[in-house]
């Protein structure tokens, strides 16, 4: 079994790879839907494959196989080998990237079919879907490394993907350049761990990590340098403001993407170095900190936006905060399970955000909707399923998941629980909001005429709602009667904090508790949006000033601009016109000048006068000969 | 014939300092040779006969002529008017007064010498010279014989009207 | 014997090209020349034991003819010999009656380059080393844009001028030799200079190296200077001339005067980074695509120097893969940038947009090598990248910070001007642009594929250097980790 | 001429030197002072005969001949010299119509 996922591994990033050559190279060949359906074909075929690794391993007994490709750099101790490494983590995390992501270049072929670089379009998809699973299977940092930039460079391609609007290229490289602030952490990290353990290899430093001391200094900055690659990769504060903008791609991309895997990458690495984390118990507080301000603050500007992907976007982040809450907290499998329920049915949302795009020629404003409940059934029905989910509703795959974070922080300290409760009673109300305005109510804007999606749209969807459902019972808590499944499984990779349990009549009580203020909550968001039917201002109208705060996102954007892009620019004017030109040129300039004055001085003594030369002459000798009597 | 030197000495200074400062070649070239006849006498007293000819008739007689020669040639017989800048004028004075007194100053050794060596001069004469000249001197004699050729090549070459 | 045809074969088919009219055949000769060139030194690596040449020349000055590499000039005589073909086939665009002399130029070029790289000999490394000027002066004056005269003879001066701080310090320590004085590499390295010499004299032998870099702020002449050259000048002087300082730094500086390293090591290296960041800021807001380029790889060269003083294994592993790295990159990115200009008819990056629209696989070349610039992992620029990185952490992590920050800015610079470039809405004066000739495929895909087959498997390389890497790190006296955490 | 001798023994050799430094000032004061090159020339030879005259002093002085041999080859020099000096300023004089030597600016080059 072992030599066959060994001899197998490897065709699990193989395919998508041979997508992006077959459409990149020959996508002025290809027609209408051909590049979509080799590109969905393989990553399909990539699925199956990692299905069959799945099972494979399983029946192995094995807890985890390392592949080794080739040795790719082998300098003096550094020796980094091309490996894989198939474990129950990395195994999940591809069953996820395959899975959503075939799902997602499916509907991609509906959705994108209009585009007339649809071929590119395929082959940016599958490279990332390639560089996706070069991150989840790498076997050491340094392929997780090039995996994370690969995604990153495929989320910079996607995002400028409709590459005639500037502003969409900006939105591009600003996402990438904010992952690059990340990268540089986290490779300083990488090389930290390096000559710490004198290996990248996942197997050898864990192994290694248990003869550390917990606490240790260069641990604590291991640890914080990886973080800052993940917070630059999962958009956690201060490097979240990118992910919004982000949304300048197309919807699928922003599925895919910025809400299934790429966002969540940051997760999983911190989940697979969670032996290191354990060590390291002032980054775990600082994570907890990072995440439950993201959670909240990003809920909070979910509020009172009006674009439906901001929307989502701004939820996604809120979520990812969530899921380094449970990092922070020590709780590694329960991230990685909120990770898994999210991708579900945060790429639900947004492919029935996409549909709903779709239908209404592009239009992405709320306000301008509404009423599409009767029009497209069907996007309704899924989109609902993901909004119960999301907003953690039982028996929703959301409500397991968040519920086990939330239970984990009320063991750590109520406080927390509290914080991140009101956290998610704000995304349950602004995803109701989203619902209602959309979907109830009657259509506001005439000149659309909605239409439910084809079908290659519509069965994704259905197939991700079924998840988004049911996904939660991967791992059902023995509150339930369950045996926490995903958990157990995920046990030999990931190593989570032993907390107390709770007593389970604690835990009814906080879900019972919490049910009803979420009860609450969408009663509320009923009756301000379908009763009322108050639509939200538009931006030019004068709001509060909290909220007129809230719909400008808090003012980061600008104040970055103004902290970091302003004194950049001003800098480099600076270094330029006034060091480069103002003091170095001149100076090696002046030593030329210099010479050349020099040169017209010494010139006038020498103008041909005979009688000044004569008495130059004379007054040399005069000098000599007073130099020999004093001397 | 202390008095002598005195006034010989007296008539070269004065002619010396009308050289320089009249304006008139001619009257320059007049007391030029004024000067080099008292010079010739100063050789007479030193008792050395030889040189003093010589000296008249080289001096006096070729080169002096020859400048009157070609200040006639070149019609610079009246006062021409190149006069140069009073600053000048007054510095070069000045130098040539400091001149004098620097080498004065260097010369202070000399003070003491006449002590240790007492006149004392009877070779002046054609045949004490020239015993001399035709031993120990003949080769560079002969060799001045060379430089007298190059000159007059040379003096020809730059009289040539297109070189 | 191999090494004397290796060195001479350039200059001679150059001159016999002088003979010719036709430019057509002048060209192709010079191309198949420098094919020759390249297939030997190829033939060269395989070659055990290493061949060497050696002739009395100079008898007084005890100066040998002698010829001979190790892992370091073989990386260097890769390059230059790997970069000449292209830069030679760049020059095929139109038959012009110049070319038979341009090509020899360029040739000339290549065999004093090779000279340099092979001589073991300092008087004999010190002429070739300036003889290089000579035909890069010519093809700099006789090809360049706007301004050319002044800019070449500041070009001229400043590295001559620097240069003669190097004789001087060859002179010197040729004085220092005992018995019969000698030039001869192996009797420098042998001298024990002490220690309050080597202080000065390291600044007298680094400065030459440090401007032909160039590391800040000797760096002045660069900007300009690529910005006027012609293509295939900025191709000579980007891709080779600059790592001919690196080079000499690595022969001179560290067997001679190890502790003048030693001593000035901080200072040099936190020139180096502030030339990182520097350019790197600087670049951000230039307009001339060229002058971009021309900081950037100032940024580039500046963090290899920091390696280089650094001298662990890693950073020096990783400065030579650089140097391979580097070169080809760059002089991509400079043809490209010429495809560009010729396209759009200038350099100004606000006149430009929309060129993608037209020239699609155009766009997707200069992506890609972009993407070996700002060392996406899986290009070459990646490998070296990391491995320099590598190697300032192990002395000091606030210098792996400040090196590291490169990635960002490089990020930030290089993507602002493709996108500049490439991409925006149509733009109606590009209607009737071509997209790119078989000629510009026949150039950049073998260096496109050159970025990524040394990104993907770059253990070649590594092999190649190993044991000169090896010796070279034993030379500083004190060469310890210093703890991460108290720097 | 026994006279001559025994009178001149009473002149000490300082007042040579004292003449001939004076005559060789003048005459340096005078190519310092002059524009005619002429009279350039001619205190040339006031400053040759100068040091002829010192130079004849001390081989008086001395008893020794060399000295006076010595002058005499000076003179043949000065014979030369002039010779050359004169046929350039005509030269000279041909050329620029003047013997103004700040005419003869061209020894910047």
């Amino acid at each position: 079994m072992v030599a066959l996922i060994s001899s197998i591994a490897w065709l699990v990033p193989a395919f998508p790879l041979l997508g992006f050559l077959i459409t990149g190279l020959a996508k002025n060949r290809l027609k209408n839907n051909q590049a979509g359906i080799i590109a969905s074909t393989l990553v399909s075929f990539s699925f199956i494959t990692a299905l069959f690794l799945f099972f494979s391993l399983r029946s192995s007994g094995q807890d985890s196989v390392t592949v080794t490709l080739f040795n790719w750099i082998s300098a003096g101790d550094l020796n980094i080998p091309f490996a894989f490494l198939i474990d129950h983590l990395s195994i999940t995390m591809m069953l996820i990237v395959t899975g959503v992501g075939a799902l997602i270049h499916i509907y991609s072929i509906g959705y994108m079919h209009d585009d007339e670089r649809v071929s590119s379009f395929f082959a940016q998809m599958n490279l990332f879907t390639f560089s996706m699973l070069l991150l989840v299977m790498g076997a050491n940092y340094l392929i997780l490394f090039i995996g994370w930039e690969g995604v990153g460079f495929c989320s910079y391609l996607l995002i400028g993907f409709w590459f005639k609007n500037p502003a969409f290229n900006y939105a591009a490289r600003k996402a990438f350049v904010m992952n690059r602030i990340g990268d540089l952490g986290f490779i300083l990290g990488i090389i930290l761990v390096f000559f710490t353990f004198k290996s990248v290899s996942f197997t050898e430093i864990f192994s290694q990590a248990g003869a550390l001391q917990a606490g240790a200094p260069m641990i604590t900055l291991i640890t914080i340098l990886l973080l800052v690659g993940a917070v630059g990769k999962s958009a956690q504060i201060p490097l979240y403001t990118w992910l919004p903008d982000a949304m300048a791609g197309p919807t699928p991309v922003s599925a895919l993407i910025h809400a299934a895997t790429m966002v969540t990458a940051g997760i999983y690495m911190i989940a697979r170095s969670s032996i290191l984390y354990n060590l390291a118990p002032i980054t775990l507080n600082i994570m907890i900190g990072l995440g439950l301000a993201t959670a909240i603050f990003a809920a909070v500007i979910g509020l009172r936006q009006n674009d439906i992907k901001k929307v989502l976007a701004y939820s996604t982040v809120s979520q990812l905060g969530y899921m380094f809450l449970a990092l922070g907290l020590g709780a590694y499998s329960s991230a990685v399970f909120h990770l898994t329920t999210h991708a579900f049915f945060k790429a639900l949302l947004f492919l029935g955000a996409g549909s709903i795009i779709h239908a209404m020629g592009g239009e992405q404003d709320i306000r301008k909707m509404g009423g599409l409940r009767k029009k497209m059934p069907i996007t309704y029905l899924t989109f609902l399923a993901a909004t119960l989910a999301i907003s953690g509703i039982p028996p929703f795959s959301g409500f397991f998941s968040k519920d086990l974070i939330l239970t984990k922080a009320f063991e750590n300290n109520p406080l927390l629980y509290i914080l991140a409760l009101g956290g998610a009673l704000i995304t349950c109300f602004y995803m109701f909001r989203l619902l209602y305005l959309v979907f109830f109510g009657s259509q506001r804007l005439s000149s659309a005429h909605p239409h439910e999606s084809p079908r290659v749209m519509t069965i994704p969807l259905i197939i991700l709602s079924v998840l988004s459902v049911f996904g939660g019972f991967l791992n059902i808590p023995e509150l339930f009667g369950g045996k926490s499944d995903l958990g157990e499984f995920l046990h030999s990779a990931i190593t989570s904090k032993v907390t107390e349990e709770l007593s389970s009549s604690t835990e009814i009580g906080l879900i019972i508790s919490s049910l009803a203020l979420l009860g609450l909550i969408i009663l509320m968001a009923y009756r301000t949006y379908v009763k009322r039917a108050v639509l939200p201002a538009a931006d030019s109208e004068s709001l509060s000033l909290f909220g007129k705060v809230v719909a400008n996102k808090f003012y980061i954007d600008e104040v970055y601009t103004l902290l970091l892009e302003k004194p950049f620019g001003f800098l480099s004017d600076f270094f330029f016109n006034t060091i480069e030109k103002a003091v170095l040129d001149p100076a090696v300039d002046g030593i030329g000048t210099a010479t050349s004055r020099l040169g017209n001085l010494v010139r006038k003594l020498q103008a041909g006068n005979m009688s000044f030369y004569l008495f130059a002459m004379v007054g040399g000798i005069l000098l000599f000969i007073i130099f020999i009597l004093i001397v | 014939m202390v008095f002598l030197f005195y006034m010989l000495s007296a008539i070269m200074i004065i002619c010396a300092l009308l050289v320089v400062f009249s304006k008139n070649p001619i009257n320059n070239v007049i007391y030029l040779i004024l000067c080099f006849l008292a010079m010739a006498g100063h050789y007479i007293l030193l008792n050395a006969q030889f040189l003093a000819v010589v000296h008249v008739i080289v001096y006096t007689g070729a080169i002096m002529v020859l400048f009157l020669f070609v200040i006639m040639l070149l019609n610079l017989n009246k006062a021409i008017i190149l006069r140069k800048s009073t600053v000048t004028r007054v510095s070069a004075v000045i130098t040539g007064g400091i001149f004098f007194l620097v080498l004065l100053a260097a010369t202070r050794q000399t003070f003491e010498i006449h002590a240790k060596y007492p006149f004392a001069s009877d070779f002046g004469l054609v045949s004490g010279i020239g015993k001399v000249l035709f031993n120990e001197f003949l080769l560079p004699f002969e060799m001045s014989s060379i430089l007298f050729i190059s000159a007059m090549v040379g003096a020809m070459m730059f009289g040539k009207k297109d070189v | 014997m191999i090494l004397l045809i290796i060195l001479l074969l350039p200059i001679v088919t150059g001159l016999f090209l002088l003979l010719l009219k036709n430019p057509a055949t002048a060209r192709i000769i010079a191309l198949c020349s420098s094919i020759a060139n390249l297939l030997i030194t190829l033939g060269l690596i395989s070659t055990v034991p290493s061949p060497s040449y050696s002739v009395n020349w100079n008898h007084f000055m005890g100066t040998q003819f002698s010829l001979g590499f190790d892992g370091i000039s073989l990386i260097m005589l890769l390059l230059t010999n790997l970069l000449f073909p292209f830069i030679i086939l760049s020059g095929f665009t139109r038959a012009h009656i110049k070319i038979p002399v341009l090509n020899f130029l360029i040739l000339f070029t290549q065999s004093a380059l090779i000279g340099v790289f092979l001589a073991q000999n300092a008087f004999l490394f010190y002429i070739f080393w300036e003889l290089t000027l000579i035909p890069v002066y010519f093809i700099l004056l006789l090809w360049g844009g706007e301004n050319r005269k002044a800019i070449t003879l500041k070009f001229f001066i400043y590295t001559l001028s620097g240069s003669l701080f190097l004789l001087f310090g060859i002179i010197y320590l040729f004085t220092l030799t005992p018995g019969m004085h000698t030039t001869d590499f192996s009797a420098f390295n042998q001298l024990h200079i002490p220690a309050a010499t080597q202080t000065w004299l390291f600044w007298v032998l680094f400065v030459a190296f440090a401007i032909k870099m160039p590391v800040f702020p000797f760096h002045t002449w660069q900007p300009s200077t690529y910005t006027m050259a012609s293509k295939q000048g900025v191709m000579i002087l980007a891709g080779v001339l600059t790592k001919m300082g690196i080079y000499g730094a690595l022969r001179f500086l560290f067997p001679i005067v190890p502790q003048g390293v030693l001593y000035w090591q901080n200072t040099v290296i936190t020139l180096c980074l502030i030339g990182v960041i520097y350019a790197s800021v600087i670049a951000f807001r230039q307009t001339n695509i060229k002058r971009l380029i021309a900081f950037s790889s100032m940024a580039h060269i500046s963090l290899m120097a920091a390696a280089m003083f650094i001298l662990n294994y890693y950073s020096i592993q990783g400065l030579l893969f650089q140097v391979i790295s580097h070169g080809v990159t760059i002089v991509a990115l400079f043809y490209v940038v010429h495809l560009i200009q010729e396209r759009t008819g200038t350099l100004e990056l606000p006149q430009m947009g929309g060129l993608k629209h037209v020239a699609p696989n155009l766009a997707i070349l200069l992506l890609i090598i972009v993407l070996g610039s700002i060392a996406l992992p899986l290009t070459a620029g990646f490998v070296g990248e990391f491995l320099i990185i590598a190697g300032l952490a192990k002395f000091s992590i606030w210098f792996a910070f400040l090196g590291g920050t490169t990635m960002i800015l490089g990020a930030i610079y290089m993507l602002y001007a493709y996108q500049r470039i490439m991409l925006g809405d149509n733009n109606p004066t590009l209607i009737r642009v071509k997209d790119i000739r078989t000629l510009d495929f026949f150039i950049l895909i073998p260096l496109i594929t050159l970025i990524l087959i040394l990104g993907i498997y770059p253990q070649p390389i590594f092999n190649l250097v190993e044991e000169s890497v090896k010796t070279m790190q034993n030379l500083l006296p004190v060469n310890e980790v210093v703890t991460l955490l108290t720097r | 001429m026994k006279d001559i001798s025994s009178a001149i023994q009473l002149i000490p050799l300082e007042n040579y030197v004292f003449l001939s430094v004076a005559l060789f000032s003048i005459g340096m004061m005078g190519v310092l002072f002059r524009r005619n090159t002429i009279a350039i020339l001619m205190c040339l030879e006031l400053m040759f005969n100068s040091v002829n005259l010192l130079l004849t002093a001390f081989s008086a002085y001395h008893s020794d001949p060399a000295g006076q041999v010595f002058v005499f080859f000076i003179m043949i020099v000065a014979a030369a010299e002039v010779a050359v000096g004169l046929s350039i300023i005509v030269m000279m004089k041909r050329n620029v119509d003047s013997v103004d030597i700040n005419l003869l600016n061209r020894l910047k080059w």
